[in-house]
């Protein structure tokens, strides 16, 4: 695949942008309502998505805004929505579906992997199909097993897919309003604990353009590369660790796949130094494949140390809070890691 | 004729004590969660107390239940107890689940409870597998899977029923219609005037029957039971009532009244069967204190001692992952 | 009353061409196949040629269709052209997939065929979706669903139809009843009398009729599109209809009897069809003499020129994942 | 997770035990069938094994031999029956569940990934799932892109599953006993390309441990990974190499979850160079696990070259014979990059 890279640019909205502050949550739906404002063709199916407000309150008021056509409340039926969505977009349409927790993609796994992610391929590039799945991922709701993963990996795995995964406010957004443009099924994968953050975002029809990662720290002794959560989790690590004359840069690729793997290679082999942060469990997790492009690219040879992974344990999410925050990686587990990273190589 | 529940002291007496034990430990949730006590979410399904009593009492402790995310009013109505639940919901070691699963996965083997479940529809196929299990071993055994008019929508609900169907399966498909699947109205989803219709496309009984009464629950499970049992087959059978609380915690009651839910808050399952009971004669006024406050004197010293227990210990979690 | 099509020269030629192209483009494709000059896998809906020529004669060119891995008659009769099908089966670049679909994905998105699927029931939804389109923009447009028997078993199939029902989307599921699902017999699978049963588990109308006769295929696909065009919502079509051949190339028809496939073989729709118009007077035998002939010739020019064509490149593989 | 893990074995049966030649899939159906006969609790259910004898005629003719009530013929309900499945292995009986293509999975992704493989822990422990889900992947038969997938890192990326992929008719019945011993559930992928091979296959009740790579062969200059169909494409193109005076190492991993980490690392050690071969897609493939993990062990200081991988091109599996063939690793390709990895490093 052909993956469009651009230079790095900071993860923070250009400071020539008028910005408010808002939450991650608040940032999303605003991406919503400039493209159902812009274009008919977008609208929103999925559970409890109208007069609930959606599951997390992504959706909140809209329906009141924009009415219960485009604002489209469905039966508990994941793989039929999904499916829905697949002819809508093949027709005309380009539906936003909502899955309550990303755990329930696995209901739509059929209609995600075997149908809109091959169709322009397998049908020979005459149809595309333009839609975006919105599913939130990730633990420390204590909503134990069934609720809480995080399952990126299975759709990077799928050729014809897209995934994103915001980590700030303007992201979730300026990706967002990237996604829907984009004439492939999208995957955005947001993070609960991430919807109510605040931060500054971009006001207007704004874009983050998708397959361009985000390096929001630069420092010379280390490279963290982190995703959803573990990006505000690796970047207060590297607060406290230049505390202690540690100097990490942060890499956010924000789009797993098309993977921005330039600036991944150029900021390792300027550091020598990696490690890789996910909150999904360790065994084939997205940083499983950061790790293997690095060993086999011409960074390899920069390496001074072995290729550092920290990740969620090979375990179902337990409910009791101790253990589930003892399950994914913390601050304190990232500053230890680089730590040793450092002083021992 | 099936027996009458409330004219049998000892039905009468087990039956209440069942929907009070539900109604308290239910409290018991929302007031701990209400002070920070508890974490998670929770699902609670006050107002619903009548569907599994009714249902439970026509089963065998060795029969099969699957059960939903609204599972605590399932799991002590097939014999659970209180203390183990509680510990579960407070991440205590001693808990169902040692703390691991929650309210969405309570499980108890030992009274033929396979789980509740965090996946809507999730256990109607597995019911089917218990029932086929027990088909296969010849043990005579039924399963009955729970689970909520929303589940309706999904396809595990649909593969469960038609494998059930093809194979004749001792097992009955209990709907607990509480009128929503979180904010989806149940008459505007699936377009029927009752549920049970949809049991003629899979080629099996089906019955709608007042889920806010013991006895109509009973009388309705104990006849898919028998039949099942006799090799029968599967039934369908739609309870309707209504769930006092929001879906969850986050739940702003927006696509219902308050007109709707106090309506319904005046057809409370346990003042009425409270009502037959002494009409019918099972129960005196004594009788019925007397459940009402051994309940709360179980429930109390449950949540007390569970609230003792060791929490939940993070030692093993890599090497509980496999069974060995 | 609808048109008697026997009766309408012009409606009659086009239904008999439409079966003869199914027809001879399968017989072609078996032959191909037997001799190794195609690969992959196949499954031909030879003597279920009535289905999709009585269904497409009731839609309009931008009426949408799904289709299944047995595909070729509701492509053809949706208006593709043979040669780029043939072009596709033969791995052609000319071909309607570039190649790359083969058999189980061609799609014609000019005639409204959303494509074959390799999955069973992965186009129901679709159709939903497609019809959900179709409502959402104003167009009028209808979807039509082909599916078999067996893919009544998927989850798919039941979500498709609840969303559909819930919304009164226009859209007509048409079950093509071959009696199998694979080797799984529908009348053991699904424990109804007929199939079109099941359409009261959504309350949306639901009809079976003789899949072997174009009329009685085209008015009951008629009257559910003309519903649905009115926005009176989906409807369920059960066509009875046999295939000739195995499932697919490695079947050894362990699980039918060849007394079953002779019965079925002497409903063959195709000279049924001719037998009606000649009676009717819609067609004389020149009239039937002619459109065979036609059809054998443009079939022999339809291979031949996908033969010529050039083979599918390799070139621009991971160029076309995504659209741009 | 604790992985157990012997000392390498070859591949080959133990010159002790008897055999017999047949083929993979005669192989797994005598596995079948021996563990029918020891425990009545072992039955198959899926969509034709009955008397049509499976998709790929691997249930053959046990209908006949066993009878209706063990050799389960269901509809076509892939999530029903894998639920069923974990209902009944919850209860007593020891499911074998047949899916006729593993892209089919995709329907019953829930009952996998989020039942079969989380109840033990979840429950914290009180029941187990002893299931065995059989389902051919991989390419080659012309069947295009629903029917060609090889899916086995979405179920490696799953805490409580195991995973197997049998390269070899000996290791099909070996590994597949062992499936149907253990107390959880293990997803056995088969391959479609490889029920027609021969080989000779140990008679009798015997087991192949899970968590135990093979090695089938020894060599100095670089060591092969490969899975499933690509073990015989890599023990070809050994041959040639050696022609040509190059040795190499071949490892067949045969299970995937629990991995045997420790054959793959002395066997990188005693090389220094190694090429990766599978024929999944490349990204967030198996081998980028086994990638990641020699590059954070201390095998990460004997490495010469970059770690290579050679993977499936990331793209849905297209029709045509030729493009089919050139989307997954050939014999030549794998000569080819091992060629340059030794006369490059
Ligand atoms: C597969 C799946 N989809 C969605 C959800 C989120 N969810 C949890 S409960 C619920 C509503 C269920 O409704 P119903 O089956 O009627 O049960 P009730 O809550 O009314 O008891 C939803 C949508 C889920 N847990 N699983
Ligand atoms: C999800 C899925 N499961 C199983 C299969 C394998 N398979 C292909 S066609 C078929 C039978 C389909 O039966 P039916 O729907 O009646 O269609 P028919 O073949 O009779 O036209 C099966 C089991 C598949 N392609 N997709
Ligand atoms: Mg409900
Ligand atoms: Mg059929």
């Amino acid at each position: 695949m052909t993956i469009e890279t651009t230079a790095a640019q900071p993860a923070a909205a250009p400071a020539t942008a008028e910005t408010v502050t808002m939450t991650y949550s608040e940032a999303i739906r605003d991406a919503m309502r400039i493209a159902m404002a812009k274009d008919p063709a977008v609208f929103i199916m999925g559970e409890d998505v109208g007069t609930y407000g959606g599951a997390f309150g992504v959706t909140g008021e809209l329906i009141n805004e924009i009415g219960p056509d485009r604002i489209r409340d469905t039966t508990i039926s994941e793989l039929g929505i999904m499916g829905a969505g697949v002819g809508a977009a093949m027709t005309g349409m380009r539906p936003i579906v909502e899955i309550q927790f990303s755990d329930f993609t696995a209901q739509a796994m059929d209609q995600i992997a075997n149908q809109a992610a091959k169709i322009h391929f397998m049908l020979g590039g005459a149809v595309s199909v333009p839609m975006v799945i919105r599913a939130p991922g990730g633990s420390g709701t204590g909503a134990a097993a069934q609720h809480s993963q995080s399952l990126e990996a299975w759709f990077v795995h799928i050729p014809g897919l897209k995934v994103v995964m915001p980590a700030t406010a303007d992201d979730a957004k300026g990706l967002l309003l990237s996604a829907i443009d984009d004439p492939n099924p999208v995957m955005v994968i947001e993070h609960k604990l991430l919807y109510k953050t605040s931060g500054e975002v971009r006001t207007g029809d704004i874009r983050t353009p998708l397959g361009v990662a985000a390096v929001p720290r630069e420092g010379k002794d280390l490279t963290i590369i982190a995703t959803g959560v573990e990006v505000s989790r690796a970047l207060e690590a590297a607060e406290i660790l230049a505390a202690d004359g540690i100097e990490a840069t942060v890499v956010d690729p924000r789009t797993l796949k098309p993977l921005d793997s330039d600036t991944i290679l150029r900021t390792v082999k300027a550091t020598g130094r990696v490690l890789l942060v996910q909150e999904a469990v360790r065994t084939l997790g997205f940083m499983s494949e950061v790790s293997a492009i690095i060993s086999e690219s011409d960074a390899f040879g920069y390496l001074r140390a072995p290729i550092k992974r920290l990740a969620g344990l090979d375990i179902p999410i337990p409910y009791a809070p101790k253990l589930e925050r003892a399950s994914v990686p913390q601050v304190e587990d990232i500053v230890a890691a680089a730590t040793d990273l450092v002083r021992k190589w | 004729m099936n027996t009458q529940i409330v004219a049998d002291r000892e039905l009468a007496a087990a039956s209440l004590a069942t929907m009070w034990k539900i109604r308290r430990f239910e409290e018991a949730v929302e007031d701990l969660y209400g002070r920070g006590l508890m974490h998670g979410t929770m699902h609670l399904s006050i107002g619903q107390e009548a569907v599994p009593t009714g249902a439970c009492l026509a089963l065998n402790k060795d029969d099969y239940i699957t059960s939903t995310h609204r599972g605590h009013g399932h799991c002590i109505a097939k014999g659970a107890d209180m203390e183990r639940m509680m510990a579960e919901l407070l991440a205590k070691e001693t808990g169902y689940c040692r703390g691991r699963g929650g309210s969405m996965h309570i499980a108890d083997t030992e009274t033929g409870n396979l789980g509740a479940n965090g996946i809507v529809a999730g256990g109607i196929p597995i019911a089917t597998g218990a029932a086929l299990s027990a088909k296969m071993r010849g043990t005579k055994q039924v399963a009955v899977s729970f689970h909520g008019d929303g589940a309706m929508g999904e396809g595990a609900w649909h593969e469960g029923v038609v494998l059930a169907a093809m194979w004749q399966l001792p097992v009955v498909f209990l709907c607990e219609n509480n009128l929503y699947g979180m904010s989806m109205s149940s008459e505007k989803a699936f377009n029927l005037d009752q549920l049970s219709d949809r049991a003629k496309g899979y080629g099996i009984p089906g019955v709608t029957v007042d889920g806010n009464d013991v006895q109509a629950v009973y009388d309705a499970t104990k006849e898919a039971v028998d039949r099942a049992r006799a090799g029968g087959g599967p039934t369908f059978i739609e309870a309707k009532t209504y769930r006092w609380r929001g879906h969850s915690k986050s739940d702003k009651n927006l696509y219902r009244t308050r007109d709707e839910i106090d309506e319904w808050r005046g057809k409370d399952p346990i003042p009425h069967f409270e009502a037959l009971a002494l009409a019918a004669g099972g129960l005196t006024q004594a009788d019925i204190d007397a459940v009402r406050d051994n309940v709360r004197t179980e429930l109390r010293s449950a949540v007390q001692r569970a609230n003792a227990a060791p929490d939940a210990t993070a030692d093993d979690l890599l090497s509980a992952v496999y069974a060995r």
